[in-house]
């Protein structure tokens, strides 16, 4: 989905709080209810099997805009976790708003998903490609500035993952193998770009020879 | 309109109620949140990447493997786990600098790398260093010359990537710990160089200096 | 610039608040300062022109993105105004947070908007555009979602207005007139478009000959 | 990271501190802001808008002139001012509903419309209603049977629209003030169609009804 979360080449924001190097990594978390955050993922994710990592990610796009961005990081993992407890009927949102002792905003609710496309030919390092065209609603792992540009295959991964825009629904995905393409800085950001080139990292699906 | 959905309980009381919903559940599995939480604090460290990085520059088979197998070169170390399943090294050359990003959330190799910090996941760093790459690694403190490339990795998939740094001039005859102490994360993601000035005397953990 | 005030297309929002015809639009504004937000932009805009509009409008868009999507309409008129006040020497951030009794944030730093292009022929009802695959910096009115696309030209303005890239940074604007170019719902958004068409008013200069 | 950028002075606090500023400098002429709020609320205003559709219905020669040249047609009626400086109607049929939307901020053609209500400034509202058009009007309850086409126009540049819509069945002999009762604020901007049962007996501003 077009989600205020895809965003790369948004511009208007300010500079990035951090000088290399120059600040301590330590400790880990800062607040002392932080490490609930990553810890109640895998929990569901890992342990329990409740929901997968693709799932979490879809339901902190979810969050409505406004939320998502006020909220801090773990923040957002929490609102995640949490509406996926709710929708896989874990735990009811009245439970989790009378032991917050308040309202506990959950993701909005999600769409079908789509399954991965019929099984083509891999691609081979150096193949030109074009990125599909498509407008997913739902999950989907294609950032947005890349949508019907054209890039060449750098490498082909040895493993294959399920297919994020069906897995990010909670639907059987299709196993594929993903893609590193390189777009040109210039292709994707015309005379502003001021990367030599952009990397990302592409399931086969989203993926037509150029 | 704004005011109202972005009115909730405080984060820390949300995140102490999705744990006791799923405490009083019996979904929690004894001593569960503090193993994962000692593997997140502790065991996923970037002095982990830079050892990875050291034994590459001293041992021309190993980093040989690195290049062509992260994941297995990051495995002699015993560094596997979530968010560690595919691990892919960039190599910089004196005019190549690649750079690690996630625009969509904040991916990035756990094992190796530590949890990604604060500026990383910021809005700031996600949206601009795709676009503006230059400007944004000057802004902070890596000031690339005209004849330095750029190449950004954007985090989309399950690759999880780290930045094998060259090694600078000035380093001849170090020992791997001491070669390590100058591989900080913020190398590791891209956004600094290796500072044979900041060379410490040994390995492990380091306080504040990075 | 692509900021997050380009919301057309967005996805991740949820219902309108609002039922058709069933609520009074009486009174007009809600709280006892919302007529001050625009009589005071008319004030600077209009009587002492000390600003235009489209640099107002540019001024919102400079507002941290944050800012932007937690505040209320008449909240964002006011920042935006208040800034521009500032940037041209009429009022100081100081005594407006003084004044307020706190702080009062105002819009990030513009950059340098760009001229309009060399005067061309111009085009016709009929002809077939395309809309220029410019990034551009600063303030521009061509939503994202049209970029690089082509329509149809429906009318052309009999009246020419000052091209508000120049003119949203407060230099001299060339004149053009401005162009109703009909897209097709399907070339925007693929099979998900819901409207046959949607038409947008722009520049002469954001548009080629298809 | 966010928490602070949202923490300011109350936007009542500013918009007040924003106008003393602006009088201690004597920068605000005697009643300007009087004034301007007088024509805010109560001279632009829908009940206008009404009555140029009204006269469109009965009036052939002026029909012709309103879709031709909308400005002077509404000039007649003295409707005249900012934003209203270049009017257009959109002339809807039975297969075929206009809708108005200003996606990049909040464009409206005050003298004839009024100020935008609430939901036409909405981020819900300008981020769906291009790309699900259908879904949104729907929502708002107006169910468009399918072979109504929808045509949505953006309001990005000096282009004010209103929407004529087509003289429903049942309204044969009204006259014009009875007409313009059942062209409300919404029929005007697209999301609803004139309603011959809401007809009143007269014109003149209504209560809370639309």
């Amino acid at each position: 989905m077009d989600g205020i979360h895809d965003l790369g080449g948004v511009q208007g924001f300010g500079k990035v709080a951090h000088k290399a190097n120059s600040v301590a990594y330590r400790p880990v978390f800062h607040e002392p209810w932080e490490h609930l955050a990553y810890s109640l993922l895998f929990l569901g994710a890992d342990t329990l099997k409740v929901f997968n990592v693709d799932e979490l990610r879809h339901a902190i796009e979810r969050l409505d805009p406004r939320q998502y961005f006020a909220s801090p990081y773990y923040d957002r993992i929490v609102a995640g976790t949490a509406s996926l407890y709710v929708e896989k009927g874990v735990l009811s949102h009245a439970e989790l708003e009378a032991l917050a002792g308040g309202r506990f905003a959950l993701a909005r609710p999600q769409g079908l998903g789509r399954p991965a496309r019929e099984t083509r030919p891999p691609f081979e390092v150096g193949d030109r490609v074009r990125v599909a065209g498509a407008f997913v609603p739902g999950h989907t792992r294609m950032p947005g500035y890349v949508r019907g540009k054209h890039g060449t295959i750098l490498h082909r991964t040895g493993v294959k993952w399920p297919f994020p825009d069906a897995a990010g629904h909670g639907r059987p995905a299709a196993l594929e193998p993903t893609y590193h393409v390189e777009f040109k800085g210039s292709d994707l950001w015309g005379e502003t770009a001021e990367a030599a080139s952009v990397v990302v990292d592409l399931w086969e699906g989203y993926l037509d020879k150029a | 309109m704004s005011g109202p959905i972005l009115e909730q309980a405080p984060v820390a009381d949300r995140a102490r109620a999705l744990e006791a919903a799923l405490r009083r559940r019996h979904l929690v599995p004894e001593g569960f949140v503090e193993d994962f939480t000692r593997l997140m604090e502790q065991d996923w460290a970037p002095e982990n990447g830079a050892r990875v990085v050291a034994r590459a520059w001293v041992d021309p088979g190993y980093r040989d493997l690195l290049l062509k197998d992260g994941t297995s070169a990051c495995a002699q170390f015993g560094y596997v786990g979530p968010q560690g399943e595919y691990i892919v090294a960039l190599e910089n050359t004196p005019t190549l600098q690649n750079v690690i990003v996630c625009t969509l959330c904040s991916c990035t190799a756990w094992p190796v790398l530590g949890l990604p910090p604060d500026w990383y996941k910021s809005f700031e760093y996600r949206a601009r260093v795709v676009r503006e790459s230059r400007s944004v690694l000057r802004e902070m403190g890596l000031d690339l010359p005209p004849e330095v490339d750029i190449r950004v990795w954007d985090t989309t998939a399950e690759t999880r990537y780290m930045v094998l740094p060259f090694r600078p001039a000035g380093t001849e005859g170090w020992d791997e710990a001491k070669l390590a102490s100058i591989v900080t994360k913020d190398v590791l993601i891209g956004i600094a160089r290796p500072d044979p000035a900041a060379g410490g005397t040994g390995g492990g953990l380091r306080g504040g200096g990075y």
